[in-house]
């Protein structure tokens, strides 16, 4: 099958930064975006847990955007203005997609 | 009943018990959890009930002068307490500005599970109280959160403009939380004693059990918060989580004196000006304060100032308000 | 009580309030969620709940003919109606064949939750009605989708034929929510009173509240729905969504009065009639219309066709079943 | 009662109904599910619910000598039994000896919903039965645990050292379901009866409805594991599922025959005795013997243990108890 | 660490699609599966989210296989087929596994 | 904007057994790791589902780390000796990340 080089930028950001990352995404006219629940981590802010929380302050999220590699850096300039306040890490990597047009 | 019977008794609650269960199964880590959506939704429905039976009571009683006094004294509470907090611990904690303010903005809010287990009490010892008082929760909810943004500012010009205050006074005001307690509030006014009768073996009834289990659940957080965070407090900041509440306590003490509240109500108004904020603030504090650090605002609310609170706070709280109430 | 007064009473109800609630914080972006699971749950509560009443109360009166009788007359307008909704849509919407019959599927099939709000409310009017009507509402779920296959293929020849007809009939016979309401209506037949009596502080005591908080829940998902599915509703579709109520409504009405049930089975049979799913008929439409746009038939069913059932169209079904009930 | 129908009567009770209704609707693929989220919280529900009760009572009667003398037996028992049902998979399954020795833990440990399903019909037959009954449950999970994995390394010999002992008898002994069950037995036992009234329209008056809710998911997950595990059991290995109960039945029958329990307690001891693990023990396995498989282990448990108990062991249970209870 | 190269395919599709879709991959033959649960979203056909569901329309998955790349054609268009006719796509990556047997 | 290199390692494990590997990846002084939830799955071991389950054992998790590409191997050795007791698997994947210093 024919595929199609494309970016795949994967988010990990504390929840109540989520909104505001999701709104720059659409101002940075991304096609789209799947959020996945994250359940537990760690890094330079210590140990995290989801677990028993009441409140939203404490749970993090993971955002997965797939992106043309013609428009990565303004998506991850956007995206750095968010990530880069609140607790969060961002990665890039290359896949392949079927419908190009899609993205 | 003497100060100390009171303690004692409230000790051995289930309640509280319960919480002590949660502590220690984090701290020996059990892996005993509550799935967090379970947690959210015992939140909620907290809210739903102790929202709608206050607005029952107010049906039933109507709004007085002294129901819009308290209201007042409440909201000043709240935008004063946390300058008072600030000037604290900038003096005696090596605190930065933000993280000073963040942690200050906490203490002049409130949390409704302190609230909920000082009604349990006050319901315990035969006290009856205003049912306006859980209005009175709802407005102290939120000056807080922006007399500490105007003194994190004091430190750092405009660092934190770059959202703008329109946005997060939507997103503070409209907080989950928040919306379900009043909203609840509302339904439960319009609904009067009637709308009570019909859901009441749902949100009455089984009430104190479902506390039991979400402070089960509050004693395994703050404990798991406690083991990760214990290293961020310094022992002034810890101090501080006790201290506070006892200032705090003893402004509102102070400020009710002329308003007349009964026993109950008062006990419950002190618990909440002494009581620090676990859901809406730190959510808000994210927002406005990122650079502010989690690790020291949640741990020193939830595992300190709640657990000290609940366990011989509330009981304390109640004495002191004897001492105004009519 | 006059249809006015009914009206009045309804929405004043905890449960209408509390699904003002959930769509007015939806549509004021509030945050406020129940989480996934718990909504799941919730749904499965009052399935179990409503089944098993009905299955005891079936127990207690046994099968008559008179109940075969509005089974059948329930299959026929299940069947039916998607017809006459198919009809209108072509006729006065702009949408495809595939959008119109999806559409009309709903409208065929019933929403359990209106199904309950109207129990509530015939209750709260003290009329009694026939136990076996949560049997009829079971069997009027799954006609119209094949009735909607049918007309959606009057317009393309053999399109969907790839995943066959005998999956798709399993996976909409045994979808969760039907095997919930069927196996519980079965269960509370074999037991009977003995059984309810059993697990009575459940499924009867709370139920009306937990039926507050579902309700909460649906207006917070109708309340989403509604601003992310508004601009995919033309005006003819809009208005569809009420007008179709009434068309079904003032249908069942005449097919159910020579059957002579009681006032209340009455309301309720014509409830069945005028509402429109919002569970099993988009699950169904996904696996056999995928084509079919959910944001319309979703935002339809739940962000219009709901909210006007449960506070107008309730009161007025039962106003429609009084004249024709014995 | 005879002890046909004592079974009869145990078949048709709303529990038993509502666990066959989730495996059929497993084994007919139906889409029905119970979140995982509110699984576990249902399960947590049940052991507060029921340690606490157990405490109450014991709070209530105080400690006896025939009361550690129960416990006592319950920890030899479940030492014991592992062996004996080693024995028997070695000589007939051709399990190797680390599954062979998995599958044996969980018949020394017990079931707590298959302890508690005894105790509803228990008292559906209005037997009274001691409280500190609950507390021998508690015991009895973990030194089977223990005997399996002497047992396993009887056939290899230091395989499984690489984590040490220690980290697995604090993971096994700080397991969630045991932290819950004997955390809630303690906080029973200090509040009392006083403490039971305040929270028994939570735990106690809905406990049965609950109850149902679980065992229809208990239903759903063991008749998929049935669907995917039945290719993992030889015919002996299944046959070990149904023949095992009994022989820890008779075991416990003849233990407990000096120690003078009341009916309902003997029969709740066998029944502790009979019952196989399904929570605490795999995960235990999981960490101790991941060699082993635990499609083996935890079809055998909840697929033919389990609804085998429920069904028909139970009943047969009490009639043997009536042999040598008091 | 000796590594081999497999090819990771990347699946977010609605939930209602998810069992026709691992039927699929059974009847490719692929060696395994991996399902995540997604929690909301945004692609051509609007936003999504889960919270507050009662029902299963609505919902979406994430569902991660990995593969050899011998195989990744005829696992692409059993996939595909399923895709083309609901909501959802599809990504292909890159990765190295330990165990190349186990794939 | 300038980005780093990295690794992404992906490892799919049974809940029982994600303390043990938590643990060994701060043994191996990894600077941070992600845990999302995984809600079915088929392997070697057949299919299962987290659906219903009150009990731990039969759940599987999700575990993601960003490591430095000279860090991969003492890392893949230490998930590897709880991996390969235990019902899961590793992936190894290419990423790009913005600020090097914080991996
Ligand atoms: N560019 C993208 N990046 C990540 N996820 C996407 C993207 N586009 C679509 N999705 C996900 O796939 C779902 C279906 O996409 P669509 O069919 O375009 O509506 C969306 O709801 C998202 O969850
Ligand atoms: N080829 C694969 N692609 C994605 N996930 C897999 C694959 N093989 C195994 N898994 C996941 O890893 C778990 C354990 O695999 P196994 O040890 O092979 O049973 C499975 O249950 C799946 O969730
Ligand atoms: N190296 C890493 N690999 C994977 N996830 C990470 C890594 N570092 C950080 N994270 C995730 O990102 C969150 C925020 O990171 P930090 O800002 O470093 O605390 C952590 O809690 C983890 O969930
Ligand atoms: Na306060
Ligand atoms: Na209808
Ligand atoms: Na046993």
């Amino acid at each position: 099958m024919q595929t199609h080089p494309k970016k795949r930028i994967e988010i990990v950001v504390e929840y109540p930064a989520l909104r505001r990352l999701l709104d720059r995404l659409d101002r940075a006219q991304v096609t789209g975006y799947t959020v996945v629940p994250a359940l537990a981590g760690r890094g330079h802010d210590g140990l995290w847990s989801s677990e028993g929380l009441a409140g939203d302050a404490g749970r993090m999220m993971m955002v997965i955007c797939i992106t043309d590699p013609a428009r990565l850096d303004p998506v991850l300039e956007e995206v750095y203005a968010v990530v880069a306040r609140h607790i969060g890490i961002v990665t890039i990597s290359d896949v392949q997609v079927i419908r190009s047009d899609h993205f | 009943m003497s100060l100390v019977d009171l303690a004692a008794q409230n000790l051995l609650s289930p309640m509280v018990l319960f919480f002590a269960l949660g502590l220690a199964a984090a701290l020996a880590r059990s892996d005993l959890t509550v799935p967090e959506a379970v947690a959210k939704t015992l939140a909620l429905y907290l809210m739903l009930s102790i929202g709608f039976k206050g607005g029952v009571e107010v049906a039933a009683n109507g709004i007085t002068l002294r129901m819009i006094g308290v209201m007042g004294v409440g909201i000043v509470l709240s935008f004063a307490l946390p300058v008072i907090g600030f000037l604290i611990l900038r003096a005696v904690s090596g605190l930065s500005t933000v993280d000073a303010a963040a942690v200050a903005a906490h203490y002049g809010s409130i949390s409704i599970v302190t609230f909920i287990a000082a009604t349990e009490i006050v319901r315990g010892q035969n006290l009856p109280f205003e049912g306006y008082i859980v209005a009175v929760a709802a407005v102290m909810e939120t000056p807080a959160i922006l007399s500490a943004l105007l003194l994190a500012r004091s430190g750092q010009p405009t660092r934190n403009g770059n959202e703008g205050l329109g946005p997060l006074l939507h997103e503070v005001g409209l907080n989950g939380s928040v919306v379900m307690l009043v909203g609840s509030f509302l339904i439960g006014w319009a609904t009067g004693p009637k709308g009570l009768q019909m859901i009441a073996p749902f949100i009455v009834d089984p009430f104190r059990g479902v506390l039991c289990l979400f402070l089960l659940d509050m004693g395994l957080v703050a404990g798991r918060g406690m083991r990760e965070g214990a290293r961020h407090l310094s022992a002034p900041v810890l101090g501080f989580g006790i201290v506070m509440p006892l200032i705090s306590a003893a402004f509102a003490t102070l400020a009710i004196w002329p308003l007349g509240l009964s026993l109950g109500g008062a006990a419950l108004f002190v618990t909440l000006a002494a009581s620090a904020s676990y859901i809406a603030v730190p959510a808000a504090m994210r927002l406005a304060l990122p650079e502010a650090k989690p690790a020291i605002y949640l741990t020193l609310s939830l595992g300190v100032t709640f657990p000290f609170n609940l366990s011989l706070g509330i009981p304390l709280y109640l004495a002191l308000a004897g001492l105004v109430a009519e």
